[in-house]
């Protein structure tokens, strides 16, 4: 048997409320609020208290999926990214940069977010940015 | 409003609106809360009729449920406690589950109860109708439960009621087992001397003096007489011991009943040395033989004791339907209370022993009625008492009719043509009756009964040389013992308790299970006998059907959810509830569930759903209220 | 009291009631407004006249607070903000 | 105490009587419950000191009840706690009862270890009374809390029948003492037991019903319906929560209808909350909830003598009340 309480931020919002995951063995089964985090001080939201609930969740993506022949099948990373990359490529090349815009997730940390903001601005050249926690 | 149906269907309600002659439609407009139906959710047919109940009404429900395609029905008419039944039937008849339909009363919740509020009965009777039709949206087809049943019974205890029962069900025709404790029936019985029942005699206000002088001669109470008791019971006993039928276990003890209506199953002790012994040798080699067993008890090992035990008992285990219990009662024995001594002080039930000894000789007698009853710590009336005390002086005069003897009561309970006239004759015999009160008691002492007589406003003082002293028929040890095996209700003062006084005497509120005699309440001879053949009718009306079936509303649990906190199982009246340690949930068992619904009150993660008062079908009755 | 069909049914919905009132009372709602009365089939008198005075209670009472339906604005907030 | 703590938590573990040892770690700067499962581990182990970031309900309530907030107070009270309570028990508190229901659900053939505080153990009690938890697994290190925080949560028994004690010597050679299952007659941390009505229940009924009503509506009508309530709540342990249905409390509706959603929980609750206040520290809206489960348990203990949890109590308690008055 294995349990331990993993510190961690709230993936929702901008926020960063300081939660514990749960793990019993290996599984994350539960939320509990950081008493002692500055942020939320052992209180949480609807959000928060369940952001164990999507990690194992069988609807989840696994691996990236394309549509071909009008449905979506698993590829590989390389295959999935040269994909991206070309049409990204192209409709950029055909449209121009501010026709591509970019949804960041609040699922992912601060550093990924910043990195795919700094892409869209620096590599695409386009202000179309949003992100779900934009609060 | 609207609904969201859970069961792929689409919802034909048809709703009949019963006039019920002018006890309605006198009151509550019937046209218009038809047409306001049609405007309900779900509603594709409404009529009104004069009388839904009768015939035409009932052929109207079987044709709409066919020409319009209904797959629920409301009836809003009267108390579904009379007539859903028949509509329910009507729908089974149509083809519709009797399940999907709903009944709405506004005959006694609006008509009868708003007479004078002509517009408030109009609106409740189109919110209770539109409450009925919302639940109606959300119920479910179900099916009656059947189960099968054995068609024995289980008769506990041997008195003149058990005997009674046995005799009776096993002259219809039914297998019953009749457990004893003793090792021989007949219960109190055996150790009456003359039964006030037999006292029969012409009323004595109607005969001339001579007729009377030998009327009083009681040659009733001759020694022919307590042999006629003898012969009653000894008759009782031999009709059970000889009916193939009956199969009688003496000195056997119930250990375990399990089991519902129909499928019980019980296990007894039987003391097979006991029985023997008392039953072949004298009655000497019991006492010694116990004796010796007390004496082992306190010297041998323990495991000695069981082996003993072991070698000398035999388990019994059978499946019965049902269960009569007639476990009677016992004499209470006063612990020196009025100078009780068990010599020239002593009980009824002793008396009636120095009878049947013939070491009877006291010429001067009182008696002392009430004792131990009637008081705090027992506060009911015995009931039996006066009428045993006034025959028993009847006795005396009989045996010596120069005898004084005085009764002191507290009321005389003696109901009944034959007992209030057995109380005239007593006075016209001679007894004495005095009554005392229960602040200042009689006072035994030396041979010399002191009391106070409220009506003469002194002290009296009546020396004697036996005081006899009426004490009551409380429950016995066994029968608390057996009231916790079989988990059955009794009263304050611990007898059974019955499931309703006046509409089910002889029932338990646990279906199956029937009580009669003395466990219920002290009772004479006769009341026993009959109440013994109640109960014996009463369980043939269940084990002459071939199968069970049960209403289809009852409670269940779901698994998934339970986390076995047991408020559905301390909840439960009817012990329908059991816990399943292995996963950790509660389990119901439907035949014993009544559908009272209070586990699903409880419940606090409502796992529990009663079928037919589903969550989602109330809160949709309620919400349609605004 | 112990005459309920169900046994001891009118024992549990006593305790509900013992428990219910005082808490709702502690809310701000009128205890007055729970009653419990236990009337056998035969008292119809009693019961007649128990839910005529329990309607003159109420209607002397005046709505329920709860039928005001609470408008979220209306809520002096600022006591609460940090 | 900390150190007399680690020890028993030392020899139970080395001794194979545990499987874990369930208490408090500190880490990264923060307190959050651990299972201490080998015995290196235990350097972490910590009683909930408030020597963390202090920040607590004490503070948000001040803060929402509008009343005096002086800083320099409060970092003053801070300060001498973290010298008074460096190793002895702090104010942070976890639903620790309720994540042993959790582990042992999966394995409920071992046996564990837990640090009770007062309100910890009445819930143990409780969940041993509702079947949830078997005693024989359960091993229970005792602490008691702080005076201030007993005082805060206006507790009637901040400690447990047993407790390790700070006075004792840590050495560890009294076998006694180890077991933790000495409790001194005077110990000098004894806090002082608080008295029945508590302040936040009395103030409430001085009032009028209708401020009472606009007061608790005012308090009602922030819930966000986070259900954090029910989610730290350690005698929540229901597998599916009533008050998730849709029929009784409506989705998509915030605040939940009326005061419904909370008075149908007290009422759930009132046969088992043990008065540990956790739901009013989670509470985001900082709804006083505690104080409306106090009141439920005031009415539980007039009605049948017996608070939840303060003695051993058969389940469904609500069921069991004595008769007692006329409606």
């Amino acid at each position: 048997m294995d349990y331990r309480t993993v510190l961690t931020t709230c993936p929702y919002c901008g926020c960063g409320c300081g939660l514990y995951l749960e793990v019993l063995d290996n599984k994350v089964t539960g939320t509990i609020p950081c008493k002692t985090h500055p942020m939320n001080q052992g209180k949480l939201c609807v959000k928060g208290w369940n952001v164990h609930e999507f990690v194992h969740n069988p609807n989840r993506l696994t691996c990236p999926l394309v549509r071909k022949n009008g449905s979506f099948a698993e590829v590989s990373w390389d295959e999935a990214l040269d994909y991206t990359a070309s049409r990204l490529k192209a409709a950029k090349e055909r449209h121009g940069s501010r026709s591509v815009a970019f949804m960041a997730s609040a699922k992912v940390t601060n550093e990924e977010n910043y990195l795919l903001q700094k892409f869209a601005r620096a590599a695409i050249g386009t202000n179309n940015i949003d992100h779900c926690a934009r609060l | 409003m609207q609904f969201i149906h859970p069961i792929q269907e689409i919802v034909r309600t048809g709703v009949f609106i019963c006039h019920c002659g002018s006890n309605i439609a006198g009151i509550v407009d019937c046209r218009s809360l038809t047409k306001y139906c049609l405007t309900l959710p779900g509603v594709v047919h409404a009529t009104d009729n004069l009388y839904t109940c009768s015939e035409a009404g009932i052929r109207q429900i079987m044709e709409a449920i066919k020409n319009n395609d209904l797959n629920r029905v409301v009836v809003a008419s009267c108390s579904p406690r009379t007539h859903q039944p028949l509509f329910q039937s009507a729908c089974k008849e149509a083809g519709l589950n009797p399940y999907l339909f709903e009944m709405v009363n506004i005959r006694e919740q609006c008509s009868w109860v708003h007479a004078k509020d002509l517009e408030g009965a109009n609106k409740k009777s189109r919110d209770l109708v539109r409450m009925g039709v919302a639940k109606a949206s959300f119920l479910k087809p179900m099916i009656e439960i059947e189960s099968s049943l054995v068609p024995a019974a289980l008769v506990i205890g041997g008195g003149v009621a058990g005997l009674s029962a046995a005799t009776a069900m096993a002259g219809m025709g039914l297998r019953v087992f009749l457990v004893e404790k003793e090792p021989q029936p007949g219960g109190l019985l055996n150790n009456l001397y003359s039964l006030a029942s037999e006292y029969q005699q012409p009323c004595v206000h109607h005969l001339s003096e001579p007729e009377y002088q030998s009327s009083c001669t009681l040659q009733h109470f001759s020694s022919e007489h307590q042999s006629s008791v003898r012969h009653y019971i000894d008759d009782l006993i031999k009709q059970t011991e000889t009916n193939p039928d009956i199969t009688v276990y003496t000195s056997s003890q119930i250990l375990s009943v399990t089991g519902y209506i129909g499928n019980f199953e019980f296990i007894a002790k039987r003391d097979i040395k006991r029985d023997a012994v008392q039953n072949n040798i004298e009655h000497v080699a019991v006492q010694n033989r116990s004796q010796d067993i007390v004496a082992r008890n306190n010297v041998i090992a323990k495991a000695d004791i069981e082996s003993y035990l072991k070698e000398n008992t035999e388990r019994i285990r059978q499946k019965v339907g049902c269960i009569i219990v007639a476990t009677g009662a016992v004499p209470y024995q006063p612990d020196k209370e009025f100078g009780y001594n068990g010599s020239t002080v002593i009980t009824q039930m002793e008396l009636e022993r120095s009878f049947l000894d013939n070491t009877f000789k006291s010429d001067r007698v009182v008696m002392i009625q009430c004792v131990g009853s009637r008081t705090s710590g027992r506060e009911y009336c015995s009931k039996i008492c006066c009428m045993t005390a006034v025959k028993n002086a009847m006795v005396i005069k009989q045996k010596k009719p120069d005898s004084e003897i005085h009764i002191l009561y507290r009321d005389m309970q003696m109901y009944g043509v034959e007992n209030e006239k057995m109380l005239w004759d007593a006075r016209g015999a001679g007894i004495r009756f005095y009554v005392y009160n229960e602040k200042e008691p009689p006072v035994v002492e030396n041979g010399v009964v002191g009391f106070y007589d409220p009506l003469m406003g002194e002290f009296k003082q009546i020396s004697c040389d036996l005081t006899v002293l009426s004490t009551p028929l409380t429950p016995s040890k066994e029968s608390g013992c057996l009231a916790k095996i079989m988990k059955l209700p009794v009263d304050h003062d611990g007898f059974f308790l019955e499931a309703h006084a006046k509409l089910r005497p002889l029932d338990f509120s646990a279906d199956g299970i029937f009580v009669c005699g003395s466990a219920r309440y002290p009772a004479t001879s006769m009341e026993a006998r009959a109440e013994g053949l109640g109960a014996a009718s009463r369980a043939a009306s269940v084990l002459f059907r071939e199968r069970l079936v049960k209403s289809a509303i009852v409670a269940k649990i779901d698994s998934e959810t339970c986390v076995m906190c047991e408020d559905c199982l301390k909840i439960c009246p009817f012990e329908a509830i059991t816990r399943n340690p292995e996963k950790m949930v509660c389990q119901i068992n439907p035949i014993l569930c009544k559908g009272c619904g209070c586990c699903a009150a409880a419940c606090p993660s409502q796992s529990v759903t009663l079928a037919g008062f589903e969550h989602q079908q109330l809160f949709a009755q309620i919400r349609a209220i605004n | 009291m112990g005459e309920c069909h169900y046994l001891e049914g009118n024992y549990t919905a006593q305790k509900r009631i013992n428990f219910l009132k005082p808490l709702i009372n502690f809310v701000g709602i009128e205890k007055e407004r729970l009653h419990a009365k236990w009337v056998s089939s035969a008292q119809a008198s009693e019961l007649v006249n128990d839910i005529t005075n329990f309607i003159d209670d109420l209607r002397e009472m005046g709505p329920s607070p709860l039928k005001s339906k609470i408008n979220p604005d209306s809520i002096k907030t600022d006591r609460y903000k940090p | 105490m900390i150190e007399h703590v680690k020890t028993i938590a030392k020899q139970l573990l080395e001794s194979g009587q545990i499987t874990g040892f369930l208490s408090l770690k500190k880490e990264h700067g923060q307190i959050g419950p651990h299972l201490f499962q080998s015995v290196d581990q235990l350097d972490y182990l910590c009683l909930g000191d408030t020597t963390g970031t202090e920040n607590r309900e004490s503070s948000t309530e001040e803060r929402y009840s509008g009343t005096v907030e002086s800083k320099p107070e409060i970092e003053t009270n801070r300060a001498s706690g973290k010298q008074e309570n460096q190793s002895g028990a702090g104010k942070s508190r976890y639903p620790l009862n309720k994540i042993l229901v959790r582990i042992s659900r999966n394995y409920p053939s071992d046996c564990f270890g837990i640090l009770v505080r007062g309100c910890d153990e009445r819930g143990l009690k409780r969940l041993f009374a509702l079947n949830q938890l078997d005693p024989d697994k359960v091993v229970r290190v005792g602490i008691a809390c702080p005076q201030d925080l007993a005082d805060e949560c206006e507790c009637l028994e901040p400690w447990p029948d047993k407790w390790v004690n700070d006075t004792e010597k840590t050495d560890g050679s009294e076998k006694e003492k180890i077991d933790g299952t000495e409790k001194s007659d005077k110990a000098p941390h004894e806090p002082v037991r608080q008295k029945l009505p508590c302040e936040s229940v009395a103030r409430l009924e001085s009032l009028e019903a209708r401020d009472r009503f606009d007061w608790w509506m005012e308090h009602f009508a922030r819930c966000i319906k986070c259900y954090g309530c029910r989610d730290i709540c350690p005698m929540c342990f229901c597998k599916e929560c009533s008050l998730q249905d849709d029929n009784l409390v409506r989705t998509g509706e915030i605040p939940p209808e009326y005061p419904v959603f909370h008075l149908a929980r007290a009422v759930h609750m009132a046969e088992r909350c043990i008065d540990c206040g956790l739901c009013s520290e989670a509470c985001p809206a900082a709804i006083p909830l505690r104080t409306l489960y106090k009141k439920a348990g005031d009415i539980m203990s007039n009605e049948s003598g017996v608070r939840p949890g303060y003695s051993d109590l058969t389940p469904s308690d609500i069921g069991n009340l004595p008769q007692t008055g006329e409606y």
